[in-house]
């Protein structure tokens, strides 16, 4: 399917209710190695991106600019921070784009991807949503079209939640467990997933 | 865990929004709150004063937003429960409290309350107003000395914000108060014991489980994990263990003086925190440590978690002229001379 | 009820024992302990001063013994937990806080402290020490307006102690003093609500059983019954009825100045105080009256019991200046000007 | 069996083994109705009886008065003004007496009920230990012997302690119950009669 600035505000729209439809798993799975308010807190954050969505603003940067920001003062806590980057950060690399395209989505991810870097101060192995976020990005690269693309990505976020678990938490909450932690998927590399999935999906149509 | 949560709520997702009004209301026209925004500021703020900004996630009451008033902070960025507040709450905050002097953000080092402030001090430093961080990492529970920058800040907030509060109150530059906040922070040593679990009101679910007879000694301010899990022991059993690693942590030493702090983390009575402030108080003097000050009471909780910490602050001179000064809020002493 | 009781204590046959020692220091020496008596008294009492004695049953910490302090308390009879004091430890206090100006006495109005307290005021008659009874009576829940003798005393007893205690501490005779605790204690009214039961730390037993969605309109401190037994609901329903009983016993009407007291009866976070305070600020502009000063707090508790109560009294330009003096203590306000 | 003053503190002692035997029932009874606390109370106030009786001081009301003051000042609440009241009070019966007669127990339970009655300002039927310490006073008046007395005293009490289940409370942590008290005895009327019980039980030898 071909993604422009229409089609972009719709994808966020279908990317919030895949996140809003989980958000008692992150709940859960916050419980188990944070401080069990994830979920919540990403339901706060989608919920405003669902409405932002129905009446998104031109381009499609400015539609991905938009949910950043509405996640960003309604999510709180380290999600908010996180996930609000990923979105006005990775926003710059659809500037001036009609549709978004593999090399666009490869370049928000990689934008993404540097943004929380520089934010939260950590590499990956450090049991977070980067554990996603980092093997999608590398993974999208080079990708023919769209669609490859953004399964691709998903398929790398997938595998990056399932070696979260293996991983000791070295920020946010559950960082105090130490090697406790480990056996846990790290909640916001589950919401990464969930967003590119939902992303995923859409394209596929 | 079966224990259901039943708590004396309206909508709990408006709960935050409920309890700051309830909060203005309760500080009788000393505290404001901005419009739209989850911040509360002080009422009257003179110009050229340094400004003090705290805040963080809330579920911790009377921390942060019961913390505004004389001596204590001017603003308070207010998250929701257990969230670390989003970027333009810190920054309007930060700029309702600004008296072209700067503003110090003393806050409780969290991934997420770090990367938010970061933001709201980027914001402002675009404006050109200067921004100062000290964040608090008083948990000796939480990561050994030589990883200070990976502890939490837990009930030691309260003392902090009294230091700084009052430095900010009575000294002129941004400078002055950033080193006083940086000393007091140099000689803070807490940690916790939690009994029982707390829950935040949307999820109504318990943020841990302990067994019957289980307490666990180290657990944050959120239920983050602790050093040790165990039986529950006696209250003298309890306080000998934290203290030994509080002492041993800065390390404490015969002739210093302190200020003593016993939190309350929601639930538990005030009798179990003054049977182990007895103890603390026969191990101080076996040690030759002097309590300058003490406080025992309910200051930085985790909803209706049960349990207690422990802080001890090393004073000097100047440290001990701050922390003498008087305090008010609604939060900590609602007296107010009328 | 399977829920068992975990407190950090020590031996609980000692805890009241253990737990006004570490009470005293706490105090940074304002207080002292009568040698082998559970009685705690100001360190410094002025020659010629009225004296203030209060006190009662343990277990509603920080009442009694934690207000002992500038414009609070002179001395408290300490009893077991939730049993009155023996008369020995009243008559013990009273002489030692007596300083040729008589006592009053003010305490919660149970039968068990009646008849102790009455015990102790006879053997100090026969050493001539004139002493005044005021028992506090707030409890709109316990027993109706007509049979006001019979109500007991709850959360208000803060406010009698503080109004009481500035009037003791500034007016020279015990006439006078009784005269305006008395006026206090025509306009106090006050109601409780509980959510979870509390326990003694010696039975390890809760004191009554609620069900889990179930909630006690009215229950007294030491779990007495009171008056509607209901499903929870919310914040402001259950703040409507309190309201509603409260203001209409009085009554309280349109242009009264009020203080306002929100108590946590222990395990209740400030969150749901707050959010009651908002809805209750509703209601009093709505009818018209005046909140001249609030307090919302940890006050008179009744161990981890879950709940809070709400008090109201009406004040005059006599009782706002009283109330208005900054009353000092481990449990109210540990500010001292040092 | 002769009671005289070593008899007598032999007796006191007997009583509070007995109240000390019965202290998990005395705490269900009054955490039936009352604030939970009457066993720990009773079990302070008759350790020490059980204490004093070791070195008891002279004379049979000495014996009394000195248990009466243990009680006082041990057990607090209403039950230790109450109780104590009834030994103190009682004590004056048995002044000047060699030994312990059926008139001088009529006369101490009739001291006993007359200064808890000025004490706690209530009358029979308030659902008080009155109401098992009464029916006690008028029992024992005009019996034989001690043995006849003790033995009508604790079953009169017994009795009362039956008649408390029908009253409603107007005293004490119960009142608030009202209606609700119906159903349950008194706490205090079970720890009279527990008293009189172990007194008529040593009589008896
Ligand atoms: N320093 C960091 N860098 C990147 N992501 C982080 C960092 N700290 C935490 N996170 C992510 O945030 C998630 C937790 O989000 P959330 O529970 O909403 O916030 P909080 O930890 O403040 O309660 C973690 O699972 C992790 O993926
Ligand atoms: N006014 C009174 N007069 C006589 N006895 C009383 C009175 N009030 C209470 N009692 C007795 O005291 C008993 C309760 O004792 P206890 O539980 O030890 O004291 P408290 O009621 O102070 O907790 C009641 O069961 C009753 O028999
Ligand atoms: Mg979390
Ligand atoms: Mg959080
Ligand atoms: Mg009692
Ligand atoms: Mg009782």
């Amino acid at each position: 399917m071909r993604v422009d600035e229409a089609g972009a505000a719709l994808m966020l729209a279908a990317v919030a209710r895949a996140v809003l439809d989980r958000v008692d798993d992150l709940t859960d799975a916050d419980l188990a190695i944070g401080d069990g308010d994830h979920g919540i807190g990403m339901r706060r954050g989608f919920e405003a991106v669902e409405m932002v969505m129905e009446a998104p603003p031109p381009g499609i940067d400015g539609v991905f600019r938009a949910a950043g920001m509405a996640i960003m003062s309604n999510t709180g806590g380290a999600a908010g921070a996180v996930f609000g980057s990923v979105f006005t950060a990775g926003a710059a690399a659809f500037a001036m784009q009609e549709e978004i395209t593999a090399e666009g989505f490869t370049a928000f991810l990689a934008a993404a991807e540097g943004a929380v870097q520089r934010r939260g101060g950590v590499a990956e192995g450090a049991k977070t949503m980067l554990d996603a976020l980092a093997p999608a990005a590398r993974a999208a690269a080079g990708a023919d079209d769209l669609q490859a693309a953004t399964a691709a990505a998903a398929k790398a976020a997938l595998a990056g939640v399932e070696a979260t678990k293996a991983m000791i938490a070295t920020t946010g909450k559950a960082r105090s467990l130490g090697e406790r932690s480990i056996g846990h998927p790290d909640p916001g590399a589950i919401s990464m997933s969930i967003i590119l999935g939902a992303m995923r999906d859409y394209v596929a149509g | 865990m079966a224990k259901p949560i039943k708590k004396i709520l309206n909508d709990p997702r408006r709960a935050v929004h409920e309890m700051l009004d309830g909060l203005v209301l309760a500080s009788d026209g000393r505290t404001r709150r901005l419009p739209g925004v989850d911040a509360i500021v002080k009422a009257e703020i003179p110009e050229g004063k340094v400004a003090l900004l705290i805040g963080g996630g809330s579920g911790h009451e009377p921390l942060f937003h019961g913390f505004i008033g004389e001596n204590m902070g001017d603003g308070a960025a207010c998250g929701q429960f257990f969230a670390a507040p989003a970027p333009h709450i810190v920054y309007e905050a930060a700029k309702a409290v600004h008296r072209g002097k700067g503003v110090l953000f003393l806050y409780g080092n969290y991934a997420g309350d770090n990367m938010n402030f970061d933001i709201g001090a980027e914001m402002l430093a675009d404006e050109g107003i200067e921004v100062r961080t000290l964040r608090v990492t008083d948990d000796v529970a939480a990561a050994p000395p030589e990883r200070m920058h990976d502890r939490r800040g837990i009930a030691g907030d309260l003392l902090m914000i009294r230091v700084a509060g009052a430095a900010a109150a009575h000294l002129g530059s941004l400078d002055e108060v950033e080193r006083v906040a940086k000393k007091a922070m140099a000689g803070l040593r807490s940690m916790g014991v939690a009994v029982l679990a707390g829950s935040i009101p949307e999820t109504g679910k318990l943020t841990f489980e302990l067994a019957d007879d289980e307490i666990e000694i180290g657990m944050g301010a959120h239920g983050e994990a602790g050093i040790s899990r165990q039986k529950l022991g006696t209250a003298d059993e309890i306080t000998d263990q934290m203290m030994e690693k509080i002492l041993a942590d800065l390390p404490f030493r015969k002739g210093d003086e302190v200020a003593l702090l016993i939190n309350n983390l929601g639930a538990t009575t005030m009798m179990e925190m003054l049977v182990v402030n007895r103890r603390i108080r026969q191990i101080l003097a076996d040690r030759g440590i002097t309590v300058h000050r003490s406080d025992v009471g309910t200051w930085v909780t985790s909803q209706e978690m049960a349990g207690l910490s422990i802080s001890l602050m090393r004073l000097d001179a100047e440290l001990k002229h701050y922390l003498d000064m008087p305090s008010r809020s609604v939060g900590y002493s609602s007296l107010e001379a009328k």
